[in-house]
């Protein structure tokens, strides 16, 4: 733990104006820095005290040709003086560092909006390989925009050089440049990003001080030059539970979820994976945590990984496994595999746009079917959804509770978006959370392998190794009691009631259904899942605060639902379920629940937008 | 159940389980299921400490027979099951029972993987070049233009040999054996045992049902001595019921030839084995009737690093409580927010 | 076609005892020929013209230890002289080969039912086999039944004996033995057998003849003996439509289907496929037609199978693949491909019960969810289900239709138990069957691989080798006209919504809603498909003989549903829908049509029972 | 769309599509689309009788570049993909582009089993020994030790030889190049395509972002021949940037070894290249530097008959009509309900 003390935000310049919330978009070329930059204001903004969410939107390609539109990369963020949940529907200030920056996410600002551009990228060459035809600095087509135009480039090169770096070098410390500019915008202390540079370049110190240098200079452009209509702000501390803080993004809340629940369990996990965008970034995290009991296994495909993880929990090791949705697909054989063995395994799922390779960095729901209902035969499995980064923690603990308590397989359905999206995190104390136990077994005296516990109807879990207890399991249907194969009609009945069983079961240990916003009876409940919460939950809260009859439901267990959801669906008056697919929360809900639940999709690869969430929000009020 | 009885040598009834053995009468896996039971003994294997893995078919039903630790998976995939078993507990000691089918058909890729990995496990692939289970089709080892209900003209893909794809793969243990010859297989299955990694071990097995006598050239009384060889490290490379046949290599073509050892033969050029070189293993692995011996035994055995050491080497397996995860979730930049809800960076 | 003319059932003695149904059950060891024999009795029954079902129950080991119960192998056929659907509840007549047989078919045999057994193999030895410690036949244990107790390997050593035989040879022919005195008591004609005899031992008339000797000496037994309770019956023949009919299994009808289906578009079929019970005899009937421009595939596993299916049609054929549940598990990636690309394909599905390998022998239909739900992404496929054998070939021809004229995937439920029992089947005039049109297309001015027909929104099938068409396809999401790679979110919802249009107008296509049973409003209506098709039709019909107000729909169309049937259901008074799966259908008619359909699920591996589908309908009708 | 110009020899343009190629700056994915694309011209290929299939992966991308029939599939599948598409129309071209993750991880079954059939087609594994596609993690190629984000300590799983599985796996047709040797690739691609059956050519590419490197040692000039030799059916195999260095057989290691060819040295122990010889193959293959030399161009090729040709010459394509149908549905035992309702045997 790093401990720096930064002066608490808010308290500089009196003179600003104070705005209660502001959305900030950085892009540029993928080789120019955004991501680092926008990291760094996240901190700050962070440290600042403000509530906050961001959105890293990265191109598709590995590395498209310099200065192409689709290598341009971005990153947005939102932060305000109260509770935010989305990284904004649209950014107020957009700083573009190219020409094709500009053309991909003009598109995106409100007319009247803070457009900052690097005037000194706005040449021919670059014209060309963002195919544009005229300087649109020149053409009059940003008219209608706060436009700001400064020589980053220059200024930059100019600031940097003390350090004699080469050129290329120089220019590469634009983005410091800019962002030394952004944090005189909107009031941040850049102390903590001089911090992490010179910790970053600890190799390399000329490099971290022209970097200082380029974010100082930005700084000061900001203060000595007063421009027309681009005057300084402050965003003040939004009123935060008191605690320890970081920020972080939905990949590493859940392999850290993960891992604590190991340690609540007191058993090794093996995670076990083969790289597919957007879950690759859950194994890439794993892998530095070999010292808390965690093997990282990437096998030779998603068959393999599942097996390999099946294997490992077989063995007495909580398997993981993860992937996104072709990858679960090839999954589906081996769950169910582990439904039948009655296994503890966690398999998470990082969405992305479908079907088949679909858009791989484009965030989707429609995994959910699969989820639920993709394998052979009655396979039933207990399914949660990850609705922000920072509640993947306590999902990834809460699915490897129920994994291994019922002794059976539970997926994790998160998606791109909350894996790579960061916002402040209260720092959970481990001492504090309840230990897990499984239904380990080690007296051979009356053992039988499918002998239940009466409450949870889980089967003890008789570890290889353990003296005694040698016995045999497998994916054909087992004897009741004995495990050994068993073809007999009764038994098969039998085993198929007890799986259903004991997964409807899982409900039981849920906590009370909470409403996100509203109350049970409003004319009209919106029932969310997934990342769509902070989108959803801000529109129903505006629409609350505009005196609308509204609810906000928010399901983290999609399979088994909440035992009290039919109560609250059924006293709604009309419930609209917004989902990022083609209507698959919906049919479980109409199917389970028998109500005229409308759907409300958008399918665009793209999150929803507050506002248009609202106004159909507002249509089915009207209706 | 079977409880360890520690102190006693245990007999072949110690791993045999509960369970009523249903392969065919006659099928060849009863022959190597005695073998394997036999080589536990051999070894003193601790039935609580090993575990039996297997895919699907009628080989991959070994595991409910054997009175071990046993886990009866999906079709192709126990290799994958069995790496995960071993990175989490490197103690067990596991072999994975599977056929042709299962391993060289639907499951080749894990084959070649684990291999390659190397991890440490006994492979015994029970080939008798059919699928049995689904009712003899053709299957990737099965003779070209073999008549099954899936090629009524006769299959036309040509055999993989289940020996060469291993040493392709990076096997670091290549070994062949038939049910048939009992006397030989214990022994083979100690070896591949013994080597530390994974070990494979073909074995001809004869499905009584579905492509009976494929292998009867090679076992039958007297004749077959002349159609096999076992080899033996550091031993010239001899064989033939009257041991009057030898190995030798023809340095022109590159390949390797029958000499007739008659009287006063010149036993210098004999070929002798050497386990460790791959070139000779792939040749003799290469081998086929009816110019060529069978070879048997084994073939390769070049012992490396085993993955689960590699892998868990690098861990730290202490436990792990709740302050180091709290250490853990800290690291970083951290900030606190004090009662009257202002941050200071931590 | 073999012309043979045999005399016309019914008209021989009129002294016997007509009866209007009769169900006959064989069961043996697997090496005593009881499927031969079974086959045997089903032509001759055909040739009486008796309507039929037959149910063949083979054990799940290949071949276990002769005279164990494991290794019993059963028959079962029920005909009669009008419509029957299912090989029947309870046979009125058993004949038991051996005491393993007895001991697993008894419980079948109703009190007072005819009992044939062949004393000959009641001894100690086979007792033991059997796990039996008395002698049934003395122990007062068969007293309820109209037991017959023949020596039935000694008569038939008796009448082989001209013949010089092997002892193990002329045991063998005691199948026949048995299946003479069968035909002597159900009034068949043995001729069609004896030609049967003689062509499949051509190149050994030796054994023909003595088995030909043995059913003849069965059949004198019969005549001659005049036993207590043993009388000869007589079953008039079924009114049955006119036309041309053969026997055939659902394996053979779907392969033909396939092959006919081929023809009428008058394109090559390529079936690829990973052996797997029920389903691998689907193959093995297509690699011997290998005459009808079928090329069959045996891939190296069911991934292999799909994607070399989905190659082929690329090309130009017609792409088959066809597994069981946990192999279609398999298919699951690359089925979201052939959706997302919009290639034909047919996939049929053998279902078994599961979960994952579950009871590969036994009957299932729990992969409902799989077909209809089980893909990563949005990517809806329409689903058939076949009722019975002879309807494999419609749902193939209609199956394969639907690919072609939508350019989609297809799959077809089916299971082990339509597989393999066989019905009497009229032979369809191919003459009359209407040709298959797919949108082929050759016109190179103006091609686009994604612009759409308007009616059926299928895009252009634009086969490799077409010269000026070349183009590329993949699995990333494609611009709705180019196919060229697109990531825009307007198009990606656009393709989104043409995908979900594109299936669900396939119901369009559909010829009208047919009520299986009753009229539409009755007080129950019982929702069907796939195989309980002739067990719940049967119960309904009679419900109705006695008078309740009841109805059956049987669904082919399992998605999209049929556009009429929400019309059905809603006039019903009360749903039930029987299943052998724990509530699958159930789920998809509540979520579309939000009625309160009720479960009647039996997950045993085991048909339905027509007595016991009564009585569950005769509750709901009370309740 | 491009249409068919039959009467002129076509450029580079006319396999060119109007697709932007999106791989990263200095990618050695370019330099190889030429290649492939100046094959296409020599051989005088005609687009619309031509389809490049690929899987998953940067190289993957390679269909849409080119302008023939073009189908870029799912991960590792492509074999699986282009074997259905040879088996429905022989007539085709099939290209396969794949990578080493999409060869040998997860389709690595696959390209066993279109190798042992043999299904005639051109099979170009870009080896760049890392999965580019999803960000730089380790493939079944990358050299142990190697750090990518899921190896943070260097991975630990011992590398597959694509050309040695290949030739387990019972390749007929076995070739390597180098993205950078721009002279010697479309030769060698040019002999792939000659032959009939699956013709498989490795490829060492340069992924400039995520492994860049790691084949200079064999490109750079200079140094780089002294590392690398291109073998030639019937020539002796002598390499270096002076061609002074050779190589021959150690009988008693069975074993190469490189020899230097100094003033008046012994050339008549040079190995001459056979590539019809699978003993030699392997050796070759199998070898590594920095001892070794690298060996490029035809390992080896031993044509047999070819997979698609076998399969269809069983089959009749004839136009099956309505009657021929009705047939089909007739044979064996039918009969005939009159209108009276009674049964006649037919
Ligand atoms: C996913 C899947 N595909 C197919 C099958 C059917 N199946 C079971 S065993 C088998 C092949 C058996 O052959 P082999 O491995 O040689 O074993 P053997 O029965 O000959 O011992 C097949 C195809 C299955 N159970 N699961
Ligand atoms: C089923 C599935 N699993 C994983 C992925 C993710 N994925 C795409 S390409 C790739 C590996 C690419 O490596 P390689 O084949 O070597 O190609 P390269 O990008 O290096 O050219 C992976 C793991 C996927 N698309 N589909
Ligand atoms: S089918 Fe063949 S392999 Fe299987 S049990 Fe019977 S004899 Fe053995
Ligand atoms: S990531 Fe590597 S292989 Fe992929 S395009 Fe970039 S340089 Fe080429
Ligand atoms: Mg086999
Ligand atoms: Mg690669």
């Amino acid at each position: 733990m790093t401990d720096l003390q930064v002066a608490t935000a808010g308290n500089t310049a009196s003179s600003r104006r104070k705005l209660d919330s502001v959305v900030v978009r950085f892009a540029g070329d993928s080789g120019d820095g955004i991501q680092v930059t926008g990291g760094q204001f996240t901190l700050a903004t962070a440290l600042a005290g403000n509530d906050l969410a961001t959105f890293p939107d990265y191109p598709a390609e590995i590395r498209a040709p310099v200065g192409t539109t689709f290598g341009v990369s971005a990153f947005q963020i939102h932060f305000g003086d109260r509770s935010v949940k989305t990284a904004g529907d649209a950014p107020d200030t957009l700083i573009a560092f190219n020409p094709a920056a500009l053309k991909v996410n003009l598109p995106r600002l409100p007319k009247g909006g803070l457009l900052i551009v690097d005037e000194g990228s706005f040449n021919e060459r670059n014209f060309k390989k963002a195919e544009i035809t005229a300087n649109p600095l020149e053409d009059g087509s940003l008219d209608d925009y706060n436009l700001i135009r400064i020589d980053i480039t220059k200024r930059t090169l100019e600031a940097v050089k003390p350090y004699g770096l080469s050129q290329k070098e120089g220019v590469r410390c634009k983005n410091f440049w800019a962002l030394g500019l952004v944090y005189w915008l909107y009031d941040r202390d850049p102390a903590p990003t001089e911090e992490w540079l010179k910790a970053k370049f600890r190799n390399n110190p000329k490099i971290a001080e022209a970097n200082i240098a380029a974010m100082h200079a930005g700084h000061a452009y900001g203060e000595t030059m007063e421009l027309d209509g681009f005057g300084a702000y402050t965003v003040p501390p939004a009123p935060i539970a008191p605690g320890q803080y970081r920020t972080v993004t939905g990949a590493e809340a859940m392999a850290w979820g993960l891992v604590v629940a190991a340690g609540l369990a007191d058993k090794e996990m093996m995670f076990a994976s083969y790289p597919i965008t957007p879950a690759s970034v859950i194994l890439h995290h794993l892998a530095r945590l070999s010292d808390y009991r965690v093997t990282t296994f990437q096998a030779e495909d998603e068959i393999a990984a599942v097996c390999a993880a099946i294997g490992a929990s077989y063995a007495g090791s909580i398997g993981v496994t993860s992937s996104s949705g072709p990858g679960i697909a090839l999954k589906g054989e081996a769950l169910g595999l582990a439904v039948a063995v009655e296994l503890p395994l966690v398999v998470v799922n990082s969405q992305r746009a479908g079907p088949s390779t679909g858009m791989p960095t484009k965030t989707e729901q429609a995994d959910l079917f699969q989820a639920v209902f993709g394998r052979n035969g009655d396979a039933p499995m207990a399914v949660l959804a990850v609705r922000s980064p920072g509640d993947a923690f306590d999902v990834a603990v809460e699915a490897t509770r129920i994994a291994l308590t019922y002794m059976t397989p539970v997926m994790i359905l998160t998606d791109g978006y909350i894996n790579n999206a960061a916002e402040p995190w209260k720092i959970p104390d481990v001492r504090n959370m309840v230990a897990i136990d499984a239904p380990y077994h080690t007296q051979a005296e009356g053992f039988h392998p499918f002998a239940r516990d009466p409450e949870t109807l889980a089967r003890p879990w008789a570890i290889p190794g353990t003296p005694g207890l040698a016995h045999r399991i497998g994916g054909i249907e087992r004897d009741a009691l004995t495990g050994n194969i068993s073809y007999d009609p009764a038994n098969h009945q039998k085993m198929t009631d007890l799986r259903a069983a004991k997964i409807r079961g899982i409900a039981n240990s849920y906590g009370p259904l909470e409403m996100a916003a509203g109350k049970p009876g409003a004319a009209l409940t919106v029932v969310g899942w997934g990342s769509t919460y902070g989108a959803v939950n801000e529109a129903v809260q505006d629409l609350i605060g505009e005196g609308a009859d509204i609810a906000h439901v928010h399901l983290r267990h999609i399979w088994p639902l909440h035992p009290d959801l039919g109560d609250v669906l059924r006293r709604a008056g009309r419930v609209v379920v917004p989902e990022m697919n083609n209507g698959q929360l919906l049919t479980l809900l109409r199917s389970e629940y028998l109500i005229d639940a409308r759907p409300l999709d958008q399918v665009t690869g793209q999150p929803f937008r507050i506002g248009n969430l609202k106004a159909a929000f507002r249509r089915h009020l009207e209706a | 159940m079977n409880i360890a009885t520690p102190v006693m040598k245990r007999t072949i009834k110690d791993f045999t389980s509960d369970q009523e053995v249903r392969w065919c009468p006659g099928c060849g896996d009863y022959a190597i299921l005695k073998a394997v039971q036999k080589t536990l003994v051999d070894i003193d294997a601790d039935p609580d400490r090993t575990v039996f893995v297997s895919g699907i078919g009628c080989a991959a039903r070994f595991p409910y027979y054997v009175s071990t630790y046993g886990f009866h998976t999906i079709h192709g995939r126990a290799p994958a099951f069995a790496t995960g078993i071993k990175l989490s507990n490197p103690e067990l000691d596991v072999w994975l029972i599977t056929g042709d089918g299962d391993a060289l058909s639907i499951g080749g890729n894990h084959l070649v993987h684990v291999l390659r990995r190397n991890v440490d496990m006994q492979i015994l692939l029970f080939n008798n070049e059919i699928y049995g289970l689904t009712k003899g089709q053709y299957s990737p080892t099965t003779q070209k233009g073999t008549r099954t209900p899936s090629s009524p003209q006769g299959s036309v893909d040509a055999p993989l040999s289940a020996t060469l794809l291993a040493l392709g793969a990076g096997a670091r243990f290549v070994a062949r054996g038939i049910d048939r010859l009992q006397k030989d297989l214990p022994g083979i299955l100690a070896r591949a045992h013994a080597h530390k990694g994974a070990s494979f071990v073909e074995i001809y097995q004869n499905c009584i049902i579905y492509n009976d006598g494929v292998f009867e050239g090679l076992t039958e009384k007297g004749i077959g001595e002349d159609h096999r060889i076992l080899l033996e490290h550091g031993k010239p490379m001899i064989f033939g019921r009257n041991r009057d046949k030898g190995l030798v290599l023809n340095h022109d073509r590159l390949a390797l030839e029958v000499v007739d050892l008659g009287e006063g033969a010149d036993t210098g050029r004999l070929l002798v084995h050497d386990e460790t070189n791959k070139t000779m293993a792939s040749m003799l692995a290469a081998m086929e009737g009816p110019d060529m011996p069978v070879a048997l035994g084994v073939l390769y055995c070049n012992p490396d690093a085993s993955y689960e050491q590699e892998v868990t080497a690098r861990e730290n397996h202490d436990r792990v409580d709740a302050d180091r995860l709290n250490a853990m979730l800290r690291q970083g930049r951290c900030w606190t927010v004090g009662e009257d809800g202002t941050g200071s960076g931590g």
